[in-house]
């Protein structure tokens, strides 16, 4: 009885729990590292009343969403309107099953790691679109619009500044990528690759939406885009998978060009996730200086900028390699 | 043109550094908000709270105020309302009353002066002006400062500054600000 | 799903005046009168094609208090809170339009310090007028820090408006014949200090926003009025220097002390969002300049004549007097029957103007460059109901 | 400027405003003043506008007469304004809308339409503009019977036969319109 049911599945379950478990933390700790830094950078204290240094903050925009009325507009194809938070949400937590965190810690270690991580978060687009067209506002349905070009245009940029780093490790393994590159900073693909870097993290901002390529959801102009009408728990699932995919597009980032969990000294998991969060980090800190940029610089600045660069670099990069 | 529309982004991607370096700055400057409950704003000098009403040289609990009702008039919002007595007769000294008693007002056993008996203030339709206090020819009202005014019905902020003037005189001899 | 989204029959009486076009392809939206960008109550009813937008149709009133009847029915003095409110970013100027207006009507004088008080007060206004401005149209355009440096600067305006005028935002400052209270020495060293200290946090506006490469895309090129243009809709103030015409009330139809003082009027000639931008910035250097003059010229005497009316009753007869407010030029068109209360008192609220091109500008731009346009134009919202 | 003698005046108001009673205003903001006729206005209109002016904005007037309203120009380059009065009977109305040569005048007429009812001929959006469209009862402006005054009440000794603007006359004055306090700043 006990060996019918695999071993492959055990882990995954389990590790699919764990991730859960991490997606959820680490939304709590974004939300509160998210509003105070921006409290810092506009010299105020941030959250500071719920708890000691408002620590416990995010808890309780957690209870005030969940407690709040699950509204469905009128005229709203209700079963894809609530189906939609829930395809946004999903994917994300399946990326984190090929993330290696550390030497030993990885759920699954699979040859298409990169790939499954790339296919997947694609997915979301389909819930923004469905979010858009189904909240039968027209605020929504321009954001989905906008969502939908913006990340398809995007992804092309995003897979060919990942090529350079995949024709240079030779797989698609994201344990592999990351042991590929040496303990130091200087042997890490960002110190070869540093054009390939800046493609990726634009574009990792502009697939998950965060300022200044937030037009989904820009709130001075379509008051808040595709999830206009979405109230408690479908906001905060919105929610709480824009803050997935940065983790995701942060672990990515770490891994394929900053030598993921490899560090001075000691390698593990440790080096991982300040590597992550610095990224995070900085992700945050863009979002609280600059403007938006309009849709049209948008698309240009991908079309006509990061596309041909990218692809210039990867020519590069494949001349290097054959020479 | 492409050198120069490189050159362009180039230095409109150093603009956007100088953005963070800007922002990056502020964000180990310490905090300048007030930390409200535990701390209070030091400038309220000059801070308009309601009108209320000045206390009598000699008693506390009387006002300065002789009842000529120049600010009931001159409110833009009428919300101020005066009651007052005469004491006994002298009916016709009433209209001189508002504008130069400032002499007369120590000397209150020749003229029957209207006894002020409610000065009512509908705090909730002030629009701050301050022409009452200016026009006072007393200078029987002035601006209070409090600033933590605070209530959950409009009922609260319909003011009897009489009453308050001798429940601040009673609670304490001083006059609270 | 309704997919015809064009025929939206339960739209109330605007939407339904607002017929669309007969082109097939379009959608009507309505923007406002609760939407992030519009400051307040302002709808606009868009038609738009894709993002573009096609036509575009302000509707205003949302906030509309008939100021002007109050003006009928209260006394000159019980009307001075009012001014205030129309406009309560810049409410001294307003103030000062009514006062100015019903003083030279009476030919009542005011005291040079009280001019001069009035300048360095009104002007104080202006800056924090165009920094609350300079925040909320950078959260316009999607940038949420500028708005919170800015209200650091504003408060300590604030502070020291509050010790002599007692308010922080709608003033009741200006008085026929004068102001209210005078100032004091610690007043002039506060403004002395803070002249100083924005001078420094201009360098620190310029290097954070304006030279920020996203922002210049956004507002450069962006919502072009020509000179022509702001003449026939009467655009003035910042809108029309933004275009290049150096037109400034306090230049062209001098007005109090402001002729002794040496100021420039900033203009830029490439009619752009970006032009009214730096208009605006320059402008608040500008002020600094002007409250500095006043400070180091600042003479004794009173803050109010002596003799001014407590009731004022201006003789019958009509006046215009015009101020140059933050937005443009306010107007007080005041007829007096020589009674204690205006006859008839017309405010010319210098946005009513400014916003009545919008439907013509915004023609066949994106949404995102409409709201960069609205923004750029500098709308307070109870100033254009009134 | 306030500076005259005291004199005894036998009004039952207050001193101070006595005072001023009997004085004429020294200030009117307007450097050009002229009633023109509804007839008259279109013309007189497009002669500002090619005199390079700018439409400040439109008041409007009940008085006994009927409707006044009020066209302040001004100009940017050359500053000075001109005030065009336009009297209008109080049912039938026959002036007719500027919005073609200003269209700004547009708001501003709406606006007229609002406050007093005044029905502009031609003009192609005439909805309420601040007003509620749902507004029951006259237009709020429109004064009592007896609150309304006469032209010669609210502006005494003033002029107000209306100009002939086809005169050389006319064109010429607006042209040369100046606010005699605006100097050129080089």
């Amino acid at each position: 009885m006990i060996e019918a049911i695999p071993i492959q599945l055990v882990i995954m379950l389990v590790g699919l729990a764990a991730t859960m478990a991490f997606v959820g933390l680490n939304a709590i700790v974004l939300v509160y590292l998210e509003r105070k830094v921006a409290g810092f950078i506009h010299r105020r204290p941030g959250p500071y009343e719920v708890g000691p240094h408002g620590i416990l903050q995010p808890f309780a925009d957690g209870l005030k969403l969940v407690g709040k009325q699950i509204f469905t507009p009128k005229g709203a194809d209700s079963f894809l309107y609530w189906l939609a938070p829930m395809i946004s949400m999903a994917p994300a937590v399946v990326c984190f099953l090929v993330i290696p965190f550390g030497p030993h810690l990885q759920i699954i270690n699979t040859n298409v790691g990169l790939v499954l991580i790339l296919a997947f978060t694609g997915v979301n687009v389909l819930a923004l679109c469905i979010a858009g067209w189904t909240s039968q506002n027209k605020y929504s349905l321009l954001g989905a619009a906008r969502g939908v070009s913006q990340s398809v245009a995007y992804e092309i940029p995003l897979l060919l500044s990942v090529l350079p780093i995949i024709f240079l490790t030779g797989t698609f393994n994201l344990f592999d990528i990351a042991t590929n590159q040496g303990s130091w900073p200087w042997q890490w693909f960002v110190v070869t690759q540093p054009l390939a870097f800046i493609i990726f993290f634009i574009c990792a901002l502009a697939e998950t939406n965060r300022a200044p390529f937030d037009l989904p959801e820009a709130e001075s102009e379509l008051t808040a885009g595709f999830h206009t009408e979405y109230s408690g728990m479908g906001f905060a699932l919105f929610f709480l998978s824009e803050y997935a995919y940065m983790v995701i597009a942060a672990c990515v980032g770490a891994i394929l060009f900053l030598g993921g969990f490899k560090g001075p000294i000691v390698d593990g998991w440790w080096w991982f996730l300040a590597k992550v969060y610095i990224l995070l980090l900085i992700m945050i800190w863009i979002r609280w200086t600059f403007p938006r940029v309009r849709f049209d610089q948008l698309l240009n600045i991908c079309w006509k900028w990061l596309i041909p660069l990218a692809i210039l670099n990867l020519l590069i990069t494949l001349l290097v390699i054959a020479l | 043109m492409i050198a120069k529309s490189i050159r362009e982004n180039l230095q409109g991607m150093w603009s956007l550094l100088v953005g963070m370096k800007v922002t990056g700055k502020n964000f180990v400057q310490p905090n300048i908000t007030v930390h409200y409950p535990r701390q209070t704003v030091a400038s309220l000098e000059g801070y308009r709270g309601h009108v209320e009403l000045v206390p009598h040289d000699k008693d506390p609990t009387k006002s300065k105020c002789i009842a000529c009702s120049n600010c009931v008039r001159i409110c833009p919002n009428s919300c101020i309302t005066m009651k007052a007595v005469k004491p006994k007769k002298k009916a016709e000294d009433k209209e001189a009353a508002g504008d130069q008693s400032e002499g007369k007002k120590k000397a209150p056993a020749k003229k029957a002066k209207p006894e002020l008996q409610s000065f009512i203030l509908d705090y909730n339709y002030c629009s701050l002006c301050g022409q009452c206090a200016e026009l006072c020819p007393t200078g029987a009202l002035r601006f209070s400062s409090n600033v933590y005014l605070a209530g959950f019905t409009r009922q609260e902020f319909v003011i009897d500054l009489l009453a308050r003037l001798q429940r601040q005189a009673q609670t304490k001899g001083a006059p609270n600000g | 799903m309704n997919l015809d989204l064009r025929l939206d029959t339960s739209g109330d009486f605007y939407a339904q005046k607002f017929q669309p076009t007969k082109r097939e392809d379009t959608l009507i939206l309505n923007m406002g009168p609760q939407h992030p960008s519009t400051h307040g109550v302002l709808r606009i009813i868009l038609e738009i094609d894709g993002e573009y937008i096609v036509r575009a149709q302000p509707v205003l009133g949302y906030i509309h208090r008939m100021h002007e009847k109050m003006a009928e029915v209260m006394s000159y003095p019980q009307y001075l809170p009012n001014p205030a409110r129309t406009d309560y970013l810049h409410a001294l100027a307003w103030g000062w339009a009514h006062v100015g207006a019903v003083e030279r009507l009476m030919g009542l004088e005011v005291p040079e310090r009280a001019e001069f008080i009035r300048v360095i007060t009104c002007e104080l206004n202006r800056i924090n007028s165009h920094l609350l401005w300079w925040g909320a149209y950078l959260l316009d355009l999607g940038a949420f820090t500028p708005i919170m440096y800015a209200f650091d600067d504003r408060e300590i305006i604030m502070d020291i408006m509050q010790r002599v005028t007692g308010s922080r935002l709608t003033y009741c400052y200006y008085r026929f014949g004068g102001v209210s209270g005078d100032i004091d020495d610690r007043f002039v060293s506060e403004t002395r200090e803070q002249c100083a200290r924005m001078k420094e946090r201009f360098k620190m506006y310029k290097a954070l926003v304006t030279e920020n490469f996203i922002l210049r895309k956004r507002v450069e090129e962006i919502g072009e009025i020509s000179v022509d243009t702001c003449r026939r809709y009467g655009a003035t103030g910042p809108v029309l220097r933004g275009s290049g015409q150096e037109y400034d009330v306090r230049r062209a139809e001098p007005y109090s002390v402001y002729d002794r003082f040496d100021f420039n009027i900033p203009a830029y000639n490439d009619c752009d969002a970006m032009g009214r931008y730096l208009v605006r910035m320059d402008e608040m250097q500008e002020s600094i300049k002007i409250i500095e003059q006043a400070l180091d010229a600042l003479p004794e005497g009173d803050f109010i004549h002596p003799k001014a009316p407590k009731r004022a009753k201006p003789p019958a007869g009509d006046v215009y007097f015009a101020v140059e407010g933050a937005r443009g030029k306010i107007g007080m068109h005041l007829v007096s029957d020589g009674g204690k209360s205006a006859y008839r008192l017309k405010l010319r609220a210098p946005g009513f103007s400014n916003l009545s091109l919008f439907g013509e500008v915004s023609q066949g731009t994106l949404i995102s460059d409409a709201v960069s346009i609205l923004g750029s134009l500098d709308l307070v919202i109870p100033e254009i109901d009134r | 400027m306030s500076d005259q003698a005291e004199k005894s005046v036998t009004a039952p108001e207050k001193e101070e405003a006595a005072k001023t009673e009997e004085k004429v205003p020294l200030y009117t903001g307007y450097d050009l003043d002229y009633f023109v006729t509804p007839k008259d206005l279109i013309d007189a209109v497009r002669k500002l506008d090619q005199a390079g002016f700018f439409l400040e904005d439109i008041s409007c007037l009940d008085m006994k007469e009927g409707f006044q309203l009020v066209y302040h120009f001004d100009r940017f380059d050359q500053p000075g304004r001109v005030g065009l009065r336009v009297m209008q009977d109080r049912e039938n109305h026959d002036v007719p809308s500027i919005h073609h040569i200003y269209p700004g005048a547009d708001w501003h007429e709406r606006e007229c339409f609002d406050f007093f009812g005044i029905r502009f001929k031609g003009h192609p959006n005439l909805l309420p503009l601040l007003l509620d469209p749902d507004h029951q009862g006259p237009p709020p402006l429109i004064k009592d019977e007896s609150a309304r005054k006469s032209l010669e009440e609210l502006y005494p000794d003033r002029v107000t036969t209306p100009v002939n603007i086809e005169d050389e006359q006319f064109t010429r004055e607006i042209t040369n319109c100046s606010n005699p306090k605006y100097r050129n700043p080089s």
